[in-house]
Protein backbone atom coordinates (compact mmCIF):
# COMPACT_ATOMS: atom_id res chain seq x y z
CA UNK A 1 0.00 0.00 0.00
CA UNK A 2 2.49 2.38 0.93
CA UNK A 3 4.56 1.58 -2.40
CA UNK A 4 1.33 2.34 -4.17
CA UNK A 5 1.13 5.56 -2.47
CA UNK A 6 5.20 6.39 -3.65
CA UNK A 7 4.62 4.84 -7.21
CA UNK A 8 1.54 7.64 -7.64
CA UNK A 9 4.06 10.49 -6.57
CA UNK A 10 1.10 11.71 -4.25
CA UNK A 11 3.29 13.22 -1.44
CA UNK A 12 1.72 14.76 1.36
CA UNK A 13 1.35 18.56 2.13
CA UNK A 14 4.55 20.11 4.13
CA UNK A 15 5.56 19.16 8.11
CA UNK A 16 5.45 22.81 9.54
CA UNK A 17 7.63 22.91 12.91
CA UNK A 18 7.99 25.93 15.36
CA UNK A 19 8.98 28.27 16.26
CA UNK A 20 11.52 26.37 17.64
CA UNK A 21 11.87 27.09 20.52
CA UNK A 22 15.14 25.98 23.21
CA UNK A 23 12.74 23.62 25.10
CA UNK A 24 12.72 21.63 21.51
CA UNK A 25 16.33 21.81 20.89
CA UNK A 26 17.19 20.53 24.48
CA UNK A 27 14.88 17.83 24.29
CA UNK A 28 16.59 16.96 20.94
CA UNK A 29 19.96 16.81 22.95
CA UNK A 30 19.05 14.73 25.47
CA UNK A 31 17.14 12.30 23.43
CA UNK A 32 20.48 12.09 21.07
CA UNK A 33 23.58 12.21 23.52
CA UNK A 34 24.92 15.24 22.18
CA UNK A 35 25.63 17.61 24.86
CA UNK A 36 27.69 20.58 22.78
CA UNK A 37 26.49 23.67 25.00
CA UNK A 38 26.57 25.98 21.83
CA UNK A 39 23.03 24.39 21.62
CA UNK A 40 21.86 25.18 25.02
CA UNK A 41 24.03 27.80 26.92
CA UNK A 42 23.19 31.62 26.35
CA UNK A 43 26.38 32.66 28.07
CA UNK A 44 28.32 30.08 25.83
CA UNK A 45 26.86 30.71 22.45
CA UNK A 46 26.91 34.30 22.90
CA UNK A 47 31.04 34.24 23.54
CA UNK A 48 31.10 31.86 20.14
CA UNK A 49 29.65 34.73 18.39
CA UNK A 50 25.97 33.99 18.22
CA UNK A 51 22.69 35.57 18.64
CA UNK A 52 21.47 32.77 20.56
CA UNK A 53 21.93 28.53 20.90
CA UNK A 54 22.27 27.63 18.04
CA UNK A 55 19.88 24.64 16.75
CA UNK A 56 21.15 21.30 16.68
CA UNK A 57 21.39 20.17 12.81
CA UNK A 58 20.88 16.53 13.26
CA UNK A 59 17.25 17.63 15.02
CA UNK A 60 16.06 19.56 12.06
CA UNK A 61 17.60 16.43 9.98
CA UNK A 62 15.14 14.35 12.47
CA UNK A 63 11.97 16.30 11.57
CA UNK A 64 12.56 16.44 7.86
CA UNK A 65 12.94 12.57 8.00
CA UNK A 66 10.08 12.55 10.39
CA UNK A 67 8.13 14.17 6.97
CA UNK A 68 8.75 10.85 4.85
CA UNK A 69 8.14 7.90 7.48
CA UNK A 70 4.86 9.65 9.00
CA UNK A 71 4.35 9.22 4.82
CA UNK A 72 6.25 5.35 4.07
CA UNK A 73 6.67 4.11 6.75
CA UNK A 74 10.00 3.98 9.20
CA UNK A 75 9.85 -0.22 8.46
CA UNK A 76 11.04 0.21 4.87
CA UNK A 77 13.53 2.64 5.46
CA UNK A 78 16.47 1.67 4.05
CA UNK A 79 18.64 4.72 3.32
CA UNK A 80 19.33 8.27 4.74
CA UNK A 81 21.19 11.18 3.59
CA UNK A 82 21.50 14.84 5.22
CA UNK A 83 23.39 17.84 3.65
CA UNK A 84 23.25 20.62 6.64
CA UNK A 85 23.13 23.95 4.83
CA UNK A 86 22.00 27.09 7.41
CA UNK A 87 21.72 26.93 11.13
CA UNK A 88 17.82 27.08 12.77
CA UNK A 89 17.80 29.80 15.55
CA UNK A 90 14.98 29.30 18.49
CA UNK A 91 12.16 31.60 17.08
CA UNK A 92 12.29 30.31 13.36
CA UNK A 93 9.63 28.29 11.94
CA UNK A 94 10.68 25.17 9.35
CA UNK A 95 8.52 23.85 6.94
CA UNK A 96 9.62 20.68 5.46
CA UNK A 97 8.97 18.54 2.66
CA UNK A 98 9.54 16.63 -0.29
CA UNK A 99 9.37 14.11 -3.42
CA UNK A 100 9.90 11.25 -5.37
CA UNK A 101 12.66 11.47 -7.61
CA UNK A 102 12.71 7.75 -8.95
CA UNK A 103 10.66 4.37 -8.51
CA UNK A 104 12.05 1.04 -9.49
CA UNK A 105 8.84 -0.89 -9.34
CA UNK A 106 10.77 -4.66 -10.00
CA UNK A 107 12.98 -3.63 -6.57
CA UNK A 108 9.78 -2.56 -5.24
CA UNK A 109 12.14 0.81 -3.87
CA UNK A 110 11.70 4.66 -4.04
CA UNK A 111 14.27 7.62 -3.69
CA UNK A 112 12.87 10.82 -1.96
CA UNK A 113 14.47 13.89 -2.14
CA UNK A 114 13.19 16.31 1.09
CA UNK A 115 14.18 19.52 1.92
CA UNK A 116 13.72 22.18 4.88
CA UNK A 117 12.63 25.50 4.12
CA UNK A 118 12.62 28.46 7.35
CA UNK A 119 10.62 31.16 7.06
CA UNK A 120 12.82 33.40 5.54
CA UNK A 121 12.45 31.41 2.16
CA UNK A 122 16.58 29.50 3.12
CA UNK A 123 17.22 26.10 2.34
CA UNK A 124 18.42 24.67 6.33
CA UNK A 125 18.62 20.91 5.52
CA UNK A 126 18.17 18.83 2.55
CA UNK A 127 18.21 15.38 2.02
CA UNK A 128 17.63 11.58 0.20
CA UNK A 129 16.30 8.73 1.06
CA UNK A 130 15.43 5.20 0.11
CA UNK A 131 12.24 3.05 1.23
CA UNK A 132 12.36 -0.62 0.21
CA UNK A 133 8.86 -2.61 -0.11
CA UNK A 134 10.45 -5.58 -1.63
CA UNK A 135 9.52 -7.22 2.04
CA UNK A 136 5.84 -6.38 1.29
CA UNK A 137 3.37 -4.08 2.74
CA UNK B 1 43.80 21.54 11.23
CA UNK B 2 43.05 18.06 10.47
CA UNK B 3 45.67 15.61 11.16
CA UNK B 4 45.76 13.18 8.21
CA UNK B 5 47.72 10.44 10.28
CA UNK B 6 44.33 9.50 12.00
CA UNK B 7 43.20 8.00 8.32
CA UNK B 8 42.67 4.66 8.97
CA UNK B 9 42.62 5.05 12.95
CA UNK B 10 39.86 2.61 14.42
CA UNK B 11 37.81 3.38 18.19
CA UNK B 12 37.65 0.87 20.66
CA UNK B 13 34.72 -1.37 19.55
CA UNK B 14 30.98 -0.75 21.56
CA UNK B 15 27.91 -2.25 22.24
CA UNK B 16 24.77 -0.53 21.75
CA UNK B 17 21.26 -2.17 22.72
CA UNK B 18 18.49 -0.79 20.49
CA UNK B 19 15.89 -0.23 23.54
CA UNK B 20 12.30 1.04 23.67
CA UNK B 21 12.32 3.80 25.75
CA UNK B 22 14.82 5.32 23.98
CA UNK B 23 13.38 4.84 20.32
CA UNK B 24 10.04 6.49 22.01
CA UNK B 25 12.13 9.64 23.42
CA UNK B 26 14.13 10.17 20.16
CA UNK B 27 11.08 9.65 17.97
CA UNK B 28 9.04 12.30 20.25
CA UNK B 29 11.87 15.14 20.10
CA UNK B 30 11.88 15.27 16.05
CA UNK B 31 7.96 14.77 16.39
CA UNK B 32 7.54 11.39 15.10
CA UNK B 33 4.30 9.93 16.11
CA UNK B 34 4.15 6.82 13.66
CA UNK B 35 2.53 3.67 15.76
CA UNK B 36 6.05 1.72 14.32
CA UNK B 37 8.40 3.88 16.78
CA UNK B 38 5.68 3.14 20.02
CA UNK B 39 5.38 -0.79 19.75
CA UNK B 40 5.45 -2.39 22.97
CA UNK B 41 7.57 -5.15 20.94
CA UNK B 42 10.40 -4.80 18.35
CA UNK B 43 10.07 -1.00 17.40
CA UNK B 44 11.59 0.29 15.16
CA UNK B 45 13.93 2.70 15.30
CA UNK B 46 13.70 6.78 13.61
CA UNK B 47 15.99 6.74 10.17
CA UNK B 48 18.31 8.63 12.06
CA UNK B 49 18.11 7.35 15.00
CA UNK B 50 21.53 5.55 15.25
CA UNK B 51 22.76 9.16 16.73
CA UNK B 52 21.97 7.66 19.56
CA UNK B 53 25.30 6.07 19.45
CA UNK B 54 27.07 8.75 21.73
CA UNK B 55 25.75 7.80 24.85
CA UNK B 56 26.82 3.85 24.03
CA UNK B 57 30.24 5.47 23.00
CA UNK B 58 30.83 7.28 26.69
CA UNK B 59 31.06 3.92 28.08
CA UNK B 60 34.10 2.59 26.29
CA UNK B 61 37.37 4.98 26.50
CA UNK B 62 38.66 5.44 22.94
CA UNK B 63 35.81 4.37 21.18
CA UNK B 64 35.27 7.46 19.25
CA UNK B 65 38.30 8.28 16.74
CA UNK B 66 36.64 11.33 15.80
CA UNK B 67 38.93 13.47 18.19
CA UNK B 68 42.02 12.23 16.68
CA UNK B 69 41.17 14.35 13.56
CA UNK B 70 42.09 17.35 15.22
CA UNK B 71 39.72 19.36 13.32
CA UNK B 72 39.60 23.23 14.04
CA UNK B 73 36.49 23.78 16.68
CA UNK B 74 36.29 27.38 14.51
CA UNK B 75 36.64 26.11 10.93
CA UNK B 76 35.46 22.57 10.96
CA UNK B 77 31.68 21.91 10.80
CA UNK B 78 29.23 18.63 10.25
CA UNK B 79 28.27 18.68 6.32
CA UNK B 80 27.03 15.39 5.37
CA UNK B 81 25.31 12.31 7.42
CA UNK B 82 24.14 9.05 6.09
CA UNK B 83 22.84 6.30 7.65
CA UNK B 84 22.57 2.95 5.73
CA UNK B 85 20.54 -0.28 7.02
CA UNK B 86 21.37 -3.74 5.52
CA UNK B 87 18.14 -5.09 5.88
CA UNK B 88 15.43 -3.76 8.10
CA UNK B 89 15.56 -1.19 10.50
CA UNK B 90 16.93 -2.25 13.44
CA UNK B 91 14.26 -3.33 16.45
CA UNK B 92 14.20 -2.57 20.01
CA UNK B 93 15.30 -5.59 21.76
CA UNK B 94 18.37 -5.89 19.50
CA UNK B 95 22.00 -6.03 20.50
CA UNK B 96 24.07 -4.42 17.87
CA UNK B 97 28.67 -4.43 18.26
CA UNK B 98 29.73 -1.13 16.48
CA UNK B 99 33.10 -0.02 15.75
CA UNK B 100 33.84 3.14 14.11
CA UNK B 101 36.79 4.39 12.12
CA UNK B 102 38.29 7.35 10.24
CA UNK B 103 37.59 6.00 6.64
CA UNK B 104 39.11 9.05 4.25
CA UNK B 105 40.30 12.12 4.34
CA UNK B 106 40.52 14.35 1.11
CA UNK B 107 40.59 17.79 0.00
CA UNK B 108 39.16 20.33 -2.73
CA UNK B 109 39.88 23.74 -3.81
CA UNK B 110 36.75 26.34 -3.09
CA UNK B 111 36.83 30.19 -4.60
CA UNK B 112 35.06 31.45 -1.31
CA UNK B 113 36.85 29.17 1.09
CA UNK B 114 39.98 28.10 0.23
CA UNK B 115 41.36 24.14 0.69
CA UNK B 116 38.39 22.38 1.86
CA UNK B 117 39.50 19.42 4.20
CA UNK B 118 36.48 16.62 4.25
CA UNK B 119 36.90 13.87 6.52
CA UNK B 120 34.41 10.39 6.73
CA UNK B 121 34.10 8.89 9.64
CA UNK B 122 32.23 5.29 9.26
CA UNK B 123 30.50 3.47 12.16
CA UNK B 124 29.00 -0.20 11.51
CA UNK B 125 26.74 -2.30 12.93
CA UNK B 126 27.04 -5.74 13.34
CA UNK B 127 24.74 -8.16 14.99
CA UNK B 128 25.65 -11.04 17.34
CA UNK B 129 26.65 -13.53 14.57
CA UNK B 130 28.93 -10.53 12.77
CA UNK B 131 26.43 -9.78 10.18
CA UNK B 132 26.73 -5.98 9.10
CA UNK B 133 23.05 -4.57 10.07
CA UNK B 134 23.97 -0.70 9.47
CA UNK B 135 26.59 1.93 8.95
CA UNK B 136 26.14 5.60 10.29
CA UNK B 137 28.43 8.03 7.77
CA UNK B 138 29.87 11.20 9.00
CA UNK B 139 31.33 13.47 7.12
CA UNK B 140 32.82 16.62 8.64
CA UNK B 141 34.83 19.35 6.76
CA UNK B 142 37.25 22.05 7.67
CA UNK B 143 38.01 25.56 5.78
CA UNK B 144 41.39 27.49 5.46
CA UNK B 145 39.85 30.47 6.21
CA UNK B 146 37.64 31.28 8.71
CA UNK B 147 33.72 30.50 7.14
CA UNK B 148 30.16 31.45 8.23
CA UNK B 149 28.82 29.52 10.37
CA UNK B 150 26.91 26.69 8.94
CA UNK B 151 26.38 24.14 11.51
CA UNK B 152 27.44 24.21 15.17
CA UNK B 153 27.27 20.72 16.02
CA UNK C 1 -4.59 27.32 44.41
CA UNK C 2 -5.13 23.71 45.27
CA UNK C 3 -7.94 21.54 43.97
CA UNK C 4 -9.16 19.68 46.78
CA UNK C 5 -11.58 17.33 44.82
CA UNK C 6 -8.19 16.37 42.83
CA UNK C 7 -7.90 14.10 46.33
CA UNK C 8 -8.12 10.58 45.20
CA UNK C 9 -7.92 11.26 41.56
CA UNK C 10 -5.81 8.69 40.31
CA UNK C 11 -3.92 8.63 36.50
CA UNK C 12 -4.17 6.41 34.09
CA UNK C 13 -1.94 3.24 34.36
CA UNK C 14 1.45 3.00 32.69
CA UNK C 15 4.09 0.63 31.47
CA UNK C 16 8.00 1.81 32.24
CA UNK C 17 10.42 -0.65 30.93
CA UNK C 18 13.73 -0.75 32.88
CA UNK C 19 16.92 -0.28 30.19
CA UNK C 20 20.29 -0.42 30.51
CA UNK C 21 20.85 2.56 28.27
CA UNK C 22 18.86 4.97 30.61
CA UNK C 23 20.40 3.34 33.77
CA UNK C 24 23.80 4.29 32.48
CA UNK C 25 22.52 7.63 31.17
CA UNK C 26 20.95 8.50 34.27
CA UNK C 27 23.68 7.35 36.41
CA UNK C 28 26.27 9.38 34.34
CA UNK C 29 24.01 12.72 34.74
CA UNK C 30 24.23 12.01 38.35
CA UNK C 31 27.93 11.25 38.47
CA UNK C 32 27.59 7.55 39.23
CA UNK C 33 30.29 5.07 38.21
CA UNK C 34 29.15 2.38 40.43
CA UNK C 35 30.19 -0.34 38.01
CA UNK C 36 26.11 -2.02 38.90
CA UNK C 37 25.06 0.71 37.37
CA UNK C 38 26.61 -0.41 34.35
CA UNK C 39 26.14 -3.97 33.99
CA UNK C 40 25.74 -5.63 30.83
CA UNK C 41 22.61 -7.72 32.10
CA UNK C 42 20.59 -6.85 35.13
CA UNK C 43 21.95 -3.16 35.56
CA UNK C 44 21.03 -1.92 39.04
CA UNK C 45 19.17 1.57 39.09
CA UNK C 46 20.11 4.06 40.69
CA UNK C 47 18.09 5.57 43.75
CA UNK C 48 15.80 8.58 42.60
CA UNK C 49 15.73 6.40 38.59
CA UNK C 50 12.16 6.03 38.85
CA UNK C 51 11.60 9.89 37.91
CA UNK C 52 12.50 8.86 34.08
CA UNK C 53 9.00 7.49 34.42
CA UNK C 54 8.28 11.23 32.81
CA UNK C 55 9.38 9.35 29.59
CA UNK C 56 6.59 6.90 30.33
CA UNK C 57 3.72 8.82 31.19
CA UNK C 58 4.25 10.83 28.45
CA UNK C 59 3.22 7.96 26.43
CA UNK C 60 -0.40 7.75 27.80
CA UNK C 61 -3.03 10.40 28.15
CA UNK C 62 -3.81 11.36 31.66
CA UNK C 63 -1.51 9.00 33.44
CA UNK C 64 -0.07 11.76 35.59
CA UNK C 65 -2.70 13.45 37.48
CA UNK C 66 -0.69 15.70 39.05
CA UNK C 67 -2.45 18.71 36.75
CA UNK C 68 -5.69 18.65 38.44
CA UNK C 69 -3.58 19.20 41.68
CA UNK C 70 -3.86 22.75 39.65
CA UNK C 71 -0.94 23.96 42.43
CA UNK C 72 0.12 27.77 41.62
CA UNK C 73 3.01 28.14 39.39
CA UNK C 74 4.33 31.02 41.37
CA UNK C 75 3.72 29.57 45.02
CA UNK C 76 4.43 25.93 44.75
CA UNK C 77 7.06 23.81 44.62
CA UNK C 78 8.55 20.57 45.09
CA UNK C 79 9.22 20.33 48.72
CA UNK C 80 9.74 16.49 48.93
CA UNK C 81 10.83 13.33 46.75
CA UNK C 82 10.33 9.76 48.17
CA UNK C 83 11.27 5.96 46.67
CA UNK C 84 10.67 3.33 48.31
CA UNK C 85 11.71 -0.57 47.37
CA UNK C 86 9.94 -3.44 48.33
CA UNK C 87 12.81 -6.11 47.98
CA UNK C 88 15.63 -5.21 45.78
CA UNK C 89 15.86 -2.19 43.53
CA UNK C 90 14.96 -2.80 39.74
CA UNK C 91 16.90 -3.86 37.08
CA UNK C 92 17.46 -3.62 33.77
CA UNK C 93 15.43 -6.20 31.49
CA UNK C 94 12.37 -5.44 34.02
CA UNK C 95 8.99 -4.23 32.81
CA UNK C 96 6.86 -2.74 35.38
CA UNK C 97 3.43 -1.53 35.23
CA UNK C 98 2.55 1.53 37.07
CA UNK C 99 0.15 3.96 38.29
CA UNK C 100 -0.23 7.19 40.18
CA UNK C 101 -2.46 8.62 42.91
CA UNK C 102 -3.18 11.58 44.39
CA UNK C 103 -2.94 10.39 47.82
CA UNK C 104 -3.38 12.99 50.99
CA UNK C 105 -3.87 16.28 51.09
CA UNK C 106 -3.66 18.36 54.33
CA UNK C 107 -2.65 22.03 55.52
CA UNK C 108 -0.38 23.58 57.77
CA UNK C 109 0.11 27.46 59.33
CA UNK C 110 2.95 28.72 59.35
CA UNK C 111 4.14 32.51 60.51
CA UNK C 112 6.19 33.60 57.51
CA UNK C 113 3.90 31.94 54.50
CA UNK C 114 0.89 31.93 55.73
CA UNK C 115 -1.63 28.60 54.91
CA UNK C 116 0.72 25.68 53.39
CA UNK C 117 -0.96 23.35 51.40
CA UNK C 118 0.45 19.82 51.11
CA UNK C 119 -0.16 17.42 48.17
CA UNK C 120 0.79 14.13 48.22
CA UNK C 121 0.96 12.20 45.07
CA UNK C 122 1.72 8.35 45.01
CA UNK C 123 2.85 6.02 42.13
CA UNK C 124 3.26 2.47 42.40
CA UNK C 125 5.10 -0.35 40.34
CA UNK C 126 3.78 -3.05 40.11
CA UNK C 127 5.72 -6.68 38.32
CA UNK C 128 3.52 -8.25 35.40
CA UNK C 129 2.30 -10.73 38.88
CA UNK C 130 0.87 -7.49 40.13
CA UNK C 131 3.69 -7.76 43.13
CA UNK C 132 4.20 -4.04 44.74
CA UNK C 133 7.95 -3.20 43.54
CA UNK C 134 8.24 0.20 44.03
CA UNK C 135 6.73 3.47 45.30
CA UNK C 136 7.66 6.91 44.30
CA UNK C 137 6.26 9.73 46.79
CA UNK C 138 6.15 13.05 45.45
CA UNK C 139 5.48 16.32 48.16
CA UNK C 140 4.58 19.27 46.45
CA UNK C 141 3.46 22.47 48.86
CA UNK C 142 1.49 25.66 47.93
CA UNK C 143 1.87 28.75 49.97
CA UNK C 144 -0.52 31.25 50.49
CA UNK C 145 1.87 34.05 50.18
CA UNK C 146 4.02 34.34 47.57
CA UNK C 147 7.43 33.03 49.04
CA UNK C 148 11.14 32.87 48.12
CA UNK C 149 11.48 30.45 45.26
CA UNK C 150 13.48 27.22 46.59
CA UNK C 151 12.96 25.08 44.20
CA UNK C 152 11.98 24.98 40.39
CA UNK C 153 10.77 21.33 39.17
CA UNK D 1 31.72 -6.06 53.37
CA UNK D 2 29.44 -3.20 52.86
CA UNK D 3 27.04 -4.18 56.07
CA UNK D 4 30.53 -4.15 58.55
CA UNK D 5 31.70 -0.73 56.27
CA UNK D 6 28.51 1.30 57.22
CA UNK D 7 28.82 -0.56 61.11
CA UNK D 8 31.66 0.71 62.03
CA UNK D 9 30.51 4.27 60.72
CA UNK D 10 33.27 4.89 58.53
CA UNK D 11 31.96 7.31 56.27
CA UNK D 12 34.00 8.86 53.11
CA UNK D 13 35.13 12.39 52.56
CA UNK D 14 32.44 14.36 50.82
CA UNK D 15 31.50 14.19 47.34
CA UNK D 16 32.41 17.75 45.70
CA UNK D 17 30.78 18.53 42.20
CA UNK D 18 31.39 21.77 40.70
CA UNK D 19 31.27 24.08 39.43
CA UNK D 20 28.00 23.20 37.98
CA UNK D 21 27.66 23.89 34.61
CA UNK D 22 24.27 24.94 32.44
CA UNK D 23 25.30 21.57 30.43
CA UNK D 24 25.12 19.79 33.49
CA UNK D 25 22.22 20.62 34.49
CA UNK D 26 20.94 20.02 30.76
CA UNK D 27 22.51 16.32 30.73
CA UNK D 28 20.11 15.84 33.60
CA UNK D 29 17.31 17.01 32.44
CA UNK D 30 17.96 14.69 29.52
CA UNK D 31 17.94 11.59 31.34
CA UNK D 32 15.04 12.60 33.77
CA UNK D 33 12.54 13.81 31.14
CA UNK D 34 11.94 16.94 33.26
CA UNK D 35 11.76 19.23 30.30
CA UNK D 36 11.07 22.54 32.42
CA UNK D 37 12.28 25.61 30.53
CA UNK D 38 13.16 27.34 34.08
CA UNK D 39 16.13 24.96 34.42
CA UNK D 40 17.44 25.20 30.86
CA UNK D 41 15.99 29.18 28.36
CA UNK D 42 17.86 31.55 29.73
CA UNK D 43 14.93 34.01 28.37
CA UNK D 44 12.35 32.02 29.98
CA UNK D 45 14.15 31.54 33.86
CA UNK D 46 15.29 35.89 33.81
CA UNK D 47 11.49 36.47 33.03
CA UNK D 48 10.54 34.50 35.98
CA UNK D 49 12.61 36.64 38.05
CA UNK D 50 15.94 34.47 38.13
CA UNK D 51 19.47 35.72 37.48
CA UNK D 52 20.19 32.28 35.50
CA UNK D 53 18.72 28.63 34.42
CA UNK D 54 17.82 27.06 37.97
CA UNK D 55 19.32 23.68 39.00
CA UNK D 56 17.11 20.97 39.02
CA UNK D 57 16.63 19.65 42.76
CA UNK D 58 16.28 16.08 41.67
CA UNK D 59 20.05 16.19 40.19
CA UNK D 60 21.35 18.19 43.02
CA UNK D 61 19.35 15.07 44.89
CA UNK D 62 20.99 12.46 42.56
CA UNK D 63 24.47 13.38 43.73
CA UNK D 64 23.93 13.27 46.93
CA UNK D 65 22.26 9.84 46.66
CA UNK D 66 25.40 9.46 44.37
CA UNK D 67 28.13 10.07 47.69
CA UNK D 68 25.86 7.33 49.80
CA UNK D 69 26.04 4.59 46.77
CA UNK D 70 29.42 4.84 46.23
CA UNK D 71 29.88 4.26 49.70
CA UNK D 72 27.55 1.01 50.62
CA UNK D 73 25.97 0.33 46.76
CA UNK D 74 23.05 0.72 44.93
CA UNK D 75 21.91 -2.92 45.14
CA UNK D 76 20.93 -2.31 48.88
CA UNK D 77 18.98 0.76 48.92
CA UNK D 78 15.35 0.05 50.32
CA UNK D 79 14.58 3.32 50.51
CA UNK D 80 15.44 7.41 50.02
CA UNK D 81 13.82 10.53 51.29
CA UNK D 82 14.81 13.79 49.87
CA UNK D 83 13.97 17.47 50.92
CA UNK D 84 14.88 20.59 48.76
CA UNK D 85 16.01 23.36 50.64
CA UNK D 86 17.67 25.99 48.33
CA UNK D 87 18.18 26.15 44.38
CA UNK D 88 21.28 25.55 43.30
CA UNK D 89 22.66 28.08 40.09
CA UNK D 90 25.11 27.76 37.53
CA UNK D 91 28.94 28.05 39.03
CA UNK D 92 27.79 27.06 42.64
CA UNK D 93 30.10 24.09 43.69
CA UNK D 94 28.42 21.74 46.13
CA UNK D 95 29.54 19.60 48.93
CA UNK D 96 27.69 15.97 49.73
CA UNK D 97 28.48 13.95 52.29
CA UNK D 98 26.54 12.03 55.55
CA UNK D 99 26.61 9.74 57.95
CA UNK D 100 25.42 6.56 59.07
CA UNK D 101 22.24 7.49 62.35
CA UNK D 102 21.03 4.10 62.94
CA UNK D 103 22.47 0.67 62.73
CA UNK D 104 20.72 -2.34 63.69
CA UNK D 105 22.20 -5.82 63.07
CA UNK D 106 19.46 -8.20 63.48
CA UNK D 107 17.70 -6.63 60.19
CA UNK D 108 21.42 -5.79 59.00
CA UNK D 109 19.47 -2.56 57.79
CA UNK D 110 21.58 1.35 58.22
CA UNK D 111 20.25 4.46 57.37
CA UNK D 112 22.27 7.08 56.68
CA UNK D 113 21.38 10.99 56.83
CA UNK D 114 22.73 13.04 53.61
CA UNK D 115 23.24 16.85 53.28
CA UNK D 116 24.47 18.62 50.08
CA UNK D 117 26.11 21.99 51.15
CA UNK D 118 27.04 24.54 48.79
CA UNK D 119 30.28 27.22 48.90
CA UNK D 120 27.56 29.77 50.58
CA UNK D 121 27.56 26.90 53.39
CA UNK D 122 23.93 26.79 52.92
CA UNK D 123 21.94 23.16 53.15
CA UNK D 124 21.13 22.85 49.46
CA UNK D 125 19.50 19.62 49.60
CA UNK D 126 18.57 17.07 52.60
CA UNK D 127 18.03 13.06 52.61
CA UNK D 128 18.01 9.93 54.83
CA UNK D 129 18.26 6.47 53.04
CA UNK D 130 17.78 3.12 53.89
CA UNK D 131 20.23 0.60 52.70
CA UNK D 132 19.27 -3.35 53.17
CA UNK D 133 22.09 -5.75 53.97
CA UNK D 134 19.59 -8.93 54.67
CA UNK D 135 20.32 -10.81 51.39
CA UNK D 136 23.81 -10.88 52.09
CA UNK D 137 26.88 -8.98 51.07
Amino acid sequence: MSFDKAIAGQEPGPLVIGPFTRTDIVRYQGASGDMNPVHHDEVFAKKSGFPAPLGVGMFTAGCMTTWATDWLGPEHVQRTRIRFKKPVFPGVTVSFAGKVIARDESARTVEVELWGTDDAGDAVVQGWMTFDFSAGA
Amino acid sequence: MVAKASLGVEGAPFEMDIERGKIAEFARAVRSSHPAHLLRDGAVVPPTFLTTQFFWEARVDDANPWSQVKMNQERGMHAEQEYVFHGPPPRAGERLFAQSKIAEIWEKESRSAGTLTFVKMVTEYRDADGKLRAEAILTGVETSKPPERKEGA
